[in-house]
């Protein structure tokens, strides 16, 4: 069985099976956006979407899977066993990385930043990998790099299309070059997939940057983000910082994105699941 | 040369009384100077054959070091530049072209830091914008459709971080590299020649075989990134440098290179010559295996080797 | 919709006969009504008969012609835009996307030249830079990698020329999609639906099949240009048109095209539904031929076709 | 043998064999670039470069085959055979297309505005295709398609490598649609190149603009330009008409071209064949 970490005591868009965090649903969060506040019962209506200026909240990975499948409880959860290594028994600040993937295991109810599976979209099987940006910044080491790299594979030996939805600040520095050497990996894996005729579909989420945007994120046949998503290498921040330049305020969205050639589309969340299921038809169309 | 090093202020000691001795011209005991330049010579081997990761990531970064140029002079004499990514402009910070090696052709790509102020400003100081990775990606293709095997030099502190280098793909670029350099039809070799600047040096460094300069380094993120996010403070650098293990040493412990190629002493910055003739000996012998290989088998091998990358433990669940 | 073109003089004074019975509204007389409207037909048939080359220009540039949005909106339904060239940016003179098209997913990449002064501006009036060839190129190498056969519109005055499409490479852009047009692994139908101009047509115009609206037009230089230089006044470019053999019944002829499709009464602008059905039958008569191909016999047609185009002749010497 | 029309009175380079039009010894042109007064007794040694400011003055096709090949005497001639069938019947103010060709042969002493052959260039066998701007302004209609496209199947078939030196104004109007389809026809062509691995050398001479700019001549493996050529789609002067935009003076020339990524070198034509044969020496290198 999928996340024994998992409290089970979350709710989620009046779905029974949980994994989720949101607060009690009397509890009040101030929008990111427009500043303001909001019911948790209100943003479970709306997909955590702001009903005032449409700002997209940061979902976790199950509330994506959960948003997506034709039926949550017959997803098929994969490679949950997999683990980190540790393979530098890194730590800094006398705080042992094994203990911060601890506390970040306690904190998400999810084994590592990326989970993965199969399920039906629209009746169409897919393999299906989701990444929490709570789980470290949501940061790619050996684990999100086999993970992502299975599911890719199981696209490939299945004959299905393979999905992503990607939120990370890049790779995992615990993990330093095994972690740098996951971008190879993850964009190895998609050659096979491209001998197969099956499609990956990768959908940008807030926030995606570094090394995750410079491999298999930007390698979609079909690139889509959500609104106002942070989108970029090396994101607006760590440019000023570098270059002493201030920058347009819609730097590394998903809008910028768009704009400059990098993206399909932007998609509201609302219409994720439909947008998907007409593009696993497009791609199951006769040859 | 001098040594300017922080570290090597034992050695310019020494150094500065070689100087003053010789100064004196005829009227220094050549006894003398000899026994001290034994004396630098045992001090440097000391020195250097006990450095710190963060004291070789000066060493990698000496602004004496061999460049993908010097290499350049020494091993290709009769390099040909292709330049430009017939998209949009010629990255000087990444450059390439074909030459004879080893008894044939190969296509040679790598970063150029610089050595001077101008051209340390035209190469912008190795930090490729996405052009250059485009140049480097038409390069590799070319060479695959010719049967070229390609040679990579990585010198780097990373891909440039601007807003132009994000308007044009930078991220797109060093993807899609990755990606065709996963299934390129001929063999490459990568060599870190210096700094390893994580995706900016990943994006032309997948190959067959993964070489390191002894004082070269390999970094995820550079240890004043990873010590200001980890260790909350940029001064933790030499921690991170050790934490991360991106010396060539700990990187082949890893298994994660192929490969050392040991350096003059005092640093391939005392000798760029030798340092060229040390790596081309490698290069050669190691290029030699790999274009025995069936093509089949070589990406095969490739892709097992990049597959293998960092395999996780499993527990039960 | 009005007649406003020149040759159309006739055709509007019958029409502001109508108009005007029309406004008496109940007091018009139908048989007076129906009579004046078969004048008009008779008219319009007779002067759209005999339409010259240059009177075929004004109507291929007709504002009120059919774009490629149009033909999206009929014929694929379920058309999913996939936009930019991920290098650049994303050319709004050059759409496409998939769709299902004929029982099976189809990529379709069309100019688009814009209705309104917003979409006009906003697709450069169907003049595309470097990165709208990109994107087609693109496009088409996804359509290649999934199987699916590639529908392209032609409707440009050219490829735009500004010093930032020079910059970008216009002329790459375009000589890099005739080469991989020329061995797409699936099949391709291109159709001029409107102005046909030049390399900045060409650069998504090389198929199996190539197509051309009844009224449409396809030029190595636009009439004027031509006039211009070899007449040396643009007052001459009704010459040039004719002289330079630009409608789809002298092409045909020529052998420079496959198929005519005929446009509704009075041009394609007056009727887009019909004209977009008419499109869509042939495309899918030409499409059913295509697939049924092995794709090495389609590949060897489609460089037979190309190959013979315009051989010379030979002289003793 | 090639080349009928030509009076053969010509002397270039010091070359016995001749067709080049260049003026008695001892008349003066003046330079384009710098403006000074030049003997042609100096430019014939020069190779028509200005001794004072470098500028390259444009070759006639013949010079150039001359100014490349080991052995011009033994230099196949190809395809001379070849004329424009008129497709179109075409004429403009009362002069037909015909009278114009015949004109042009009368002028320049070459059959069309491309000339083509075998020979060898440092002891390298090549299909090398040359162009003549002096030749209705080196334009590109069926016949010098068809001679191009015959140069590159003779590199495919013989496997060897094919060297195109460009100058051309772009396609034949005369010729109408045919012109335009050369375009696509030559970039057919090289695909065959491509399959037996053997090169395409682009050189790209003053001027190289329109058509034959965004066909083939873009599509080298290796792109060489000389020093100060007109190379660009559209051209500056076009530009400037079409938008009302004054230009920067460097636009369109090779240096502009080499700025922006587009070719891989500019050569100095003293060292051309020095570089081609560098080129070829390469290309033959073991794989
Ligand atoms: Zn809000
Ligand atoms: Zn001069």
């Amino acid at each position: 069985m999928h996340q024994p970490e998992t409290n089970g005591n979350g709710t989620f868009n009046g779905a029974a099976s949980g994994a989720t965090k949101l607060a009690p649903a009397n509890v009040a969060t101030r929008c990111e956006k427009c500043r303001k506040m909001l019911f948790t019962r209100d943003l479970e209506k709306t997909q955590k979407i702001c009903p005032e200026c449409g700002y997209h909240f940061r979902l976790t990975a199950e509330e994506r899977v959960e948003s997506l499948v034709d039926d949550y409880g017959a997803f098929q959860w994969m490679d949950d066993d997999l683990r980190s290594a540790d393979p530098l028994h890194f730590s800094s600040r006398n705080v042992a990385y094994a203990e911060k993937l601890d506390e970040a295991r306690a904190k998400t109810g999810i084994s590592e930043s990326v989970i993965a599976g199969m399920g039906a979209i629209g009746t169409h099987r897919v393999s299906l990998a989701v990444m929490d940006f709570r789980f470290i910044g949501g940061s790619m080491g050996t684990v999100a790099g086999e993970r992502l790299t299975r599911a890719i594979e199981r696209g490939a030996e299945g004959r299905c299309p393979v999905i992503i939805f990607s939120a990370s600040g890049g790779a995992r520095m615990q993990e330093s070059l095994f972690s740098l050497f996951q971008m190879a990996k993850t964009s190895a894996a998609l050659t096979r997939l491209r001998t197969v005729q099956q499609p990956f579909i990768s959908v940008l989420t807030d926030p995606t940057t570094g090394g995750v945007t410079a491999s298999y994120a930007m390698l979609g046949d079909v690139i889509i983000a959500e609104p106002g998503a942070l989108i970029g290498f090396a994101g607006p921040i760590v440019i000023e910082q570098s270059i002493h330049q201030k920058l347009p305020p819609d730097t590394d969205t998903s809008e910028f994105a768009l704009a400059h050639g990098m993206i399909d589309m932007i998609v509201d969340r609302r219409s994720m699941k439909v947008t998907l299921t007409h593009l696993l038809k497009l791609y199951a169309g006769k040859r | 040369m001098s040594y300017d090093l922080d570290f090597e202020k034992p050695l310019a000691e020494i150094d500065r009384r070689i100087g003053g001795l010789r100064k004196r011209g005829d009227k220094a005991r050549p006894e003398e100077v000899a026994a001290l330049e034994r004396e630098l010579a045992g001090a440097t081997a000391d020195v250097y054959g006990r450095l710190t990761p963060w004291q070789r990531v000066q060493v990698a970064r000496h602004k004496d070091r061999p460049y993908t140029s010097d290499y350049i002079r020494f091993l290709f004499p009769d390099f040909f530049e292709m330049r430009g990514d017939r998209r949009f402009g010629d990255d000087r910070a990444i450059i390439g072209g074909m030459a004879t090696f080893a008894g044939r052709t190969v296509m040679v790509i790598g970063h150029q830091k610089g050595r001077d102020t101008k051209e340390r400003m035209e190469c912008n100081f190795g930090m490729a914008h996405p052009e250059g990775y485009r140049k480097a990606l038409r390069l590799m293709q070319h060479a695959e459709r010719f049967g070229f095997p390609v040679l990579t030099f990585i010198d780097t502190p990373g891909a440039f971080l601007n807003l132009a280098a994000e308007e044009r793909g930078i991220a797109e670029a060093i993807a899609e590299n990755l990606q065709v350099m996963a299934v390129l039809g001929v063999p490459i070799i990568s060599t870190i020649i210096g700094e390893g600047g994580s995706g900016g040096a990943l994006g032309i460094g997948v190959g067959d075989r993964i070489l390191m300069l002894e004082n070269s380094v390999y970094t995820v993120a550079s240890p004043e990134a990873a010590a200001s996010i980890l260790w909350k403070s940029n001064d933790y650098a030499p921690q991170a440098a050790e934490a991360m293990k991106i010396t060539a040493a700990d990187l082949l412990e890893l298994r994660l290179i192929d490969r050392i190629i040991r350096e003059p002493l005092g640093g391939a910055h005392r000798d760029h010559r030798a340092t060229a003739e040390a790596l081309g000996a490698a290069l050669s012998e190691e290029l030699a295996q790999l274009v025995a290989l069936p093509s089949g088998v070589l990406l095969d091998h490739r892709y097992s080797r990049l597959r293998a990358i960092g395999a996780p433990a499993s527990v039960a669940v």
